[in-house]
């Protein structure tokens, strides 16, 4: 646990910069829209401009990014499930929190380095919104500096949130990984750098203008396979290997321990809840009510999930000999990760195909980490990052031209789109492993990374929270005349 | 007095229990073990790694009772608790000093 | 546990399948929409041909089939709580798996069965969806194969994906019944059943154009009290006869024996998802942003859920003594089965009495049941079946003239409906027994259907699925240095 | 427990209601809406009648209600996660009845006191809804008894279940409070008076066109930081005073001794569950599809909550040395309630501070009511009420002239709002802290409040209920041949 | 040396703890336990169905000590586990021949 | 014959069984326990309350073994579950008058 003295130290420089702000409060004008005059806002009720397409347009994409948002919950519950009681409050502490600090810097700054104009690898301007903007004007008649969004027609507060709750989504993958042995806030600090620098610059380079998206042939990724999954799984990556595995989970020998989850009920929910919050960060990442396009990118979804969770079924009874259901939740999340970025562009039978590999890859994936002793213990790279991979690849394969011309090696295309896909998968997976390498090699020399070996055999809510997750038994209390 | 301790299967203790109970023992005590013996437990794989459930779900029964008794008792849960299958359990004797029924402060027989 | 020779068939099969299919793909054109040219989907956002009615429709159509989704989360965890903790891994891999399931299936050939045109009995074609279909027209305009859904105006993808997670519902009651004894494997064939053969065709005689919504007075259920919820507890009625009660249950003299589920909060959590789920349920029928009828449906279901749950406390404390936590859950969920086939058509106060009978039913069902000695760990029976039945036939009494004309006894309607009502309960019923016995006999003499005594005696999750829903013990597992 | 007379009466008295109602069915109209003809409701989909404004405000109006309804299981969650596994049972059960009952009587008279016209004290008619209301109109073109409604052009139907779901999160706020000491039926029966006189009441003067709205200088609360959660608070600090501390929380030399919680998992579960439901809360309360609106006020909700979350973990760890989970959940829940009255009238920095202050303010209040010794299981005083009011004040701080002119004092508004903003909340208080303490007292001496000392020890769960939240262990049951 | 075994209602194990340290006692374990005895346990309904739960719950002290000082900790687990009524449990004394404590080796009182 | 009880860490536990299965010993009966001793627990806050968690986790062993292996069984214990560190625990022996295994009915040394 690191000294008060950074706490004190950053209340305050906290508290100064919240003063200079709010100084400003009386003289500055609401700091957006700062071009609203542009596009009147729809003033009362029933009034002539109001406009049925901004209106659907919006409801749904806030719907759809409160779905994501509640993706937080499945990614606490999944992980807490899979990892041991001990570590219980330790693990849905840093899930809670990563959401929190993810909105903070996000704000600050993440938003306008991935979305603002500036040059071909980040956003220079944009910081915690200030700056001109008339959405929901679009096309040409949009002015302002988030022109990397300006073709969806909704308020910059609805797209900024929909885009932050994916933010809080890419940091929380991280957590899984390194789950069981990391600092409490060293996992916090490293938050906060997936907010600032690792998330919002590779996401520029797709979402927001930058040279994947402006190549002859652009990367493409609809709802994120690589700008949230990859980016997730390749710092989580680096995080697990950094680390080292859990004390006990490989011996001398080479052979593999089992470290069973503490609470399959609770990963199950949580894999429901994923899949549930998917049909928001898929269907919504139109950010608008566009009827086709929704409907096709929501049964995609669900039948990419489906099958995967069959071929993790199979492929576990298979391999294993048993049908385990951590592999089989496993499967499903991989399904749906897999089919992120196509989702708009493959058809139904695509679908199948994709999920059915990625329900297949998962197992073997979990197999292969710890063959080479990476030690995730919830399957966080399995899922998130090998599928992260298959899915964007698989985009450059089964594009079906069913939008926007788009179309893969199997339907005609040719191999462009393919080629561009491997383009994009190698870059951000370079950048994000150098950058990350870097942030979590600072945090590990400023704070440390690992809590002590005696830490983590009692468990790390002890440790780090000095509470139990369950701490029910008549004896653990000493409190007097309580039974 | 006898301390008479017996290892047995779970699901096998409410039939122990009402079988005791015919036989006048008005006390027992039990708790959750995990026992290790003869009976082997299995392999499990949890993610494709195999782990050893050596420790098998076992109940543990304490009985006091009266020298006299002791044998019937034994007797009974042998009865009872057998199924003829490895890790049906073990029954241990010992010896008991003294009794003390902390509501009346009775002490010995009188306490059981 | 079935050889693994019979998952390398079914494996192989699927992969031929799969290729025969996608060796067709680069000359086929895109499967949906066929008839496509007839409407031209509105392309770009903002575009003229922008409808917002169409787009209204879909999104809530959209965002009630999540929320339908998400009652698989429900069931998951009411039949988990309700049952003990060493078969929770199973039951929880079952409700997964139920899901996925019905997903491939029903993709495959259920909705084809159920919604193309065909005869009274079942539709003949529009397989994976391929086949003419030019929604989002309705009416005269639409032409196409799937013309009892052309009531509705949204894209053929989003009626698919609704019908699609009701069908999901039906075949996870049955779940419930058949809990901790029935065979991992065997229950996944039966759940493909469900979805091939169950459920779409005598869904085709209700919402299919089948020959019950053809008679005279046509049949009636709003959102499938019968439909999904009889269905599902006829064949769930039928395992739980064919299985017989579980170990223990009965004893020789006739006394019933209670088996406490194990977990409560699980129980509880499950309920309200499952309400919540409700909320897309019924209102989301429409399919259609109908506003006075989605707002109607809305009221209607709170009110019957709550009074049931209210009703179910006073019966269970007047027939019990005390007022069993998990008799007020199961009495809120009779409440919405039984307000699910009236709601359109019916007053808030039909809804509280149709609430109010429902929950003093469930509780006197599940005595019943429990005399008859049908072991029903979870109350499916008396939950969807019973009140599937009475909330079917209160559409006949409590039908208020608010929607579509249609008036029941009660206001005056005369008895016709109510006849209509009874025609259906008795076919439906009918059908459903003998066809879903005739498939629970056939996987009986092919895979088995019950699990060994020991490995009953032992809990399921071991002999099934090798593993532990909470292994957190610290003698549990046997690695070393691991604590 | 009450005797059984109680009940058979209560039971009669239901039955008697019901059939005089029920005996009028045939001759009456259907109740609702009474002055339909005025507005032809939408009939056929496609009709040229359809309005897409009336559709969109009332899709967005339902979502977000089924969200708020959604935050039932978060109470439920939280607050039996922070109680002891014992009286779990009892908290889940109050949860579940809680809303169930609150349905029931707001439908009946609540809603009438609170919406219908009346005077400035309370509403005089519009008992179950019935009287003469022909919305979807609204302004002039509105003619009915709801007219502190007309605001919004949903239908009626849709407007009710918005206010329902709010009154019902009013009720469930005591629960925490009262929590592990109070009889269940105790309980129900107050919960029944929050929903006709406690709530309704003081709802009626800011929501109902009641005095405090109409005052030259109105006070406002955009979704109830007063209305909802410090009402609620005052009748649970009320409650929590009479029901005197659990046994053993406070040692006759004052100590103060911890009692933890059983399951951080829950709590956690539950705090996400609120969140996500905070978005129907705060955005829903346009009742209407007002797209800068909806954006804005889910902007500013994520970010309290997230400051709020934050700001309790470094609060925490200065002031107690580490991040007590349980004050990090408590810190967003502070977040979210304090911005919930300004949160359409501030900008996102408006909430940054709002929120940290409501996050450091959440930890030193739980600390203040052990000092005070006020027993609060769950910290719902520090979180509603004490959060409730300091949100309702900051409206008069720092409204930003973002919409409807409303300039709280920070951004050169003067003074007046924040007067007003005080007037509201020592009004309110006065008037729940009178009222609730008088149901409280008529409950105390007719029915009792406190379970016995022997059953507060074993737990509410056997005493109350007959039951154990997690009967598992394989000794507790002594059910022949079960294992 | 002596064995202590003591079986308690749960509510009273703080204090029993708090007053055995008080006499000198350094070494407790304690485990949870169902009793079984003459407080009869209730009967109670799950969903319609009658259930026995006759096994109550109750906390197992261990304690080993030298001989002198066993009387004096039968005593005042006497005293302070009583409520006086029926199920406050029993005391059990038994001879024990050797302690060892595994940190240091040491044997007999010593190891205490 | 003789009773071996021993209180060690749980993370100790599997080196200990492996031990002592390579010494000879067939059975052991495991079970959670809370010790309080010499190793003091921590003070924990909880919503800014204090409480001492003076019940630290152990895990208990009952090992029955013939007279003459005991002190090799002991020994073994010793060996393996020691850490040096304080908390590491005890091992306590007393005597065993007889015992059965159930499923043969075999009694004394050949029950074991
Ligand atoms: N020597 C022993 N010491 C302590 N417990 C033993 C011993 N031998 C067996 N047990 C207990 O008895 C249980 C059953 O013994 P096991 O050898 O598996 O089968 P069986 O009793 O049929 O010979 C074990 O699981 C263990 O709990
Ligand atoms: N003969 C016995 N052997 C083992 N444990 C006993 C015996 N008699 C009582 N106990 C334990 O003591 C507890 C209390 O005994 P009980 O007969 O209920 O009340 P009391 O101690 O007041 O006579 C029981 O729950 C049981 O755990
Ligand atoms: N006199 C005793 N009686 C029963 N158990 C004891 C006794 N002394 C110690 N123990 C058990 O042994 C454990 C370790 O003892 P402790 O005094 O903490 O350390 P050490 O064994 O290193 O001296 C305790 O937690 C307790 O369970």
């Amino acid at each position: 646990m690191i000294s008060k003295k950074y706490f004190h130290a950053v209340l305050i420089l906290l508290a100064l910069t919240t003063f200079s702000i709010t100084g400003a409060f009386a003289e500055e004008a609401p700091p957006v829209p700062a071009v609203q005059e542009a596009a009147p806002a729809p003033a009362a009720p029933a009034s002539p401009a109001w406009d049925a397409k901004f209106a659907a347009d919006t409801v749904w994409t806030l719907v759809t990014a409160f779905l994501v948002f509640f993706m937080n919950l499945g990614f606490a519950m999944v992980e807490s499930g899979l990892c041991r009681s001990k570590n219980a409050v330790n693990i849905l502490s840093k899930n809670v929190i990563v959401f929190c600090v993810t909105v903070v810097f996000f704000w600050f700054v993440g938003f306008g380095i991935m979305f603002s104009s500036g040059n071909s690898y980040f956003g220079t301007t944009g910081w915690m919104l200030f700056g001109a903007d008339n959405s929901p004007a679009t096309g040409d008649a949009y002015k302002g500096i988030f022109a990397s969004l300006n073709w969806t027609g909704v308020p910059l507060y609805a797209k900024f949130i929909f885009q932050l709750v994916f933010a809080g989504t890419a940091a929380t993958i991280v957590s899984g990984a390194v789950a069981e042995r990391i600092k409490y806030f060293s996992f916090f600090v490293f938050s906060a750098a997936m907010a600032i620098v690792i998330y919002p610059v590779a996401g520029h380079w797709i979402w927001g203008g930058g040279w994947l998206a402006t190549m002859k042939t652009p990367f493409l990724d609809f709802a994120g396979s690589t700008v949230v999954h990859s980016i997730g799984g390749w710092a989580a990556l680096m995080g697990a290997i950094l680390l080292g595995p859990r004390i006990g989970k490989y011996t001398k020998d080479g052979k593999v321990n089992a470290i069973p989850g503490h609470d399959m009920g609770m990963a199950t929910l949580g894999m429901f809840v994923l899949w549930f919050g998917w049909f928001g960060f898929n269907p919504g990442s139109t950010m608008a009510a566009d009827a086709d396009a929704i409907s096709r990118v929501a049964i995609n979804t669900c039948i990419a999930g489906a099958v995967g969770g069959v071929a993790a079924t199979f492929a576990a009874y298979l391999a294993l000999g048993k049908p385990d259901l951590s592999m089989v939740l496993n499967g499903i999340l991989a399904g749906l990760v897999a089919i992120t970025a196509p989702c708009n562009w493959v058809t139904p039978v695509g679908s199948f195909i994709i999920g059915l590999i990625a329900g297949i890859l998962v197992v073997y994936a979990v197999l292969f980490f710890d063959k080479i002793q990476v030690d995730d213990p919830v399957g966080a790279l399995s899922v998130h990052l090998v599928n992260g991979v298959w899915g964007t690849l698989s985009l450059g394969l089964f594009a079906a031209n069913v939008s926007g011309g788009i179309t893969g090696l199997f339907y005609g295309g040719g191999i462009a789109q393919l080629i561009a896909q491997i383009k994009g998968v190698v870059a951000v997976g370079a950048y994000v492993v150098v950058v990350s390498l870097i942030c979590w090699a600072i945090i590990k020399a400023v704070m440390g990374l690992r809590v002590g070996e005696e830490e983590e055999r009692e468990g790390l809510d002890i440790g780090e929270h000095g509470m139990q997750a369950y701490p029910d038994f008549v004896g653990t209390t000493s409190t007097r005349g309580i039974a | 007095m006898k301390k008479i301790e017996a290892i047995i299967k779970p699901f096998k203790l409410d039939e122990v229990k009402d079988e005791l109970n015919k036989v006048g023992v008005q006390g027992i005590t039990v708790s959750e073990v995990k026992g290790f013996g003869r009976q082997k437990g299995h392999t499990e794989l949890y993610r494709g790694a195999e782990y050893v459930v050596d420790f098998l779900p076992k109940v543990k029964l304490e009985i006091i009772v009266t020298d006299d008794v002791a044998e019937k008792v034994v007797q009974t849960i042998m009865n009872t608790a057998k199924t003829g299958r490895i890790g049906d359990g073990k029954i241990f004797v010992s010896n008991l000093e003294d009794a003390i029924r902390i509501r009346t402060g009775e002490r010995g027989k009188d306490a059981i």
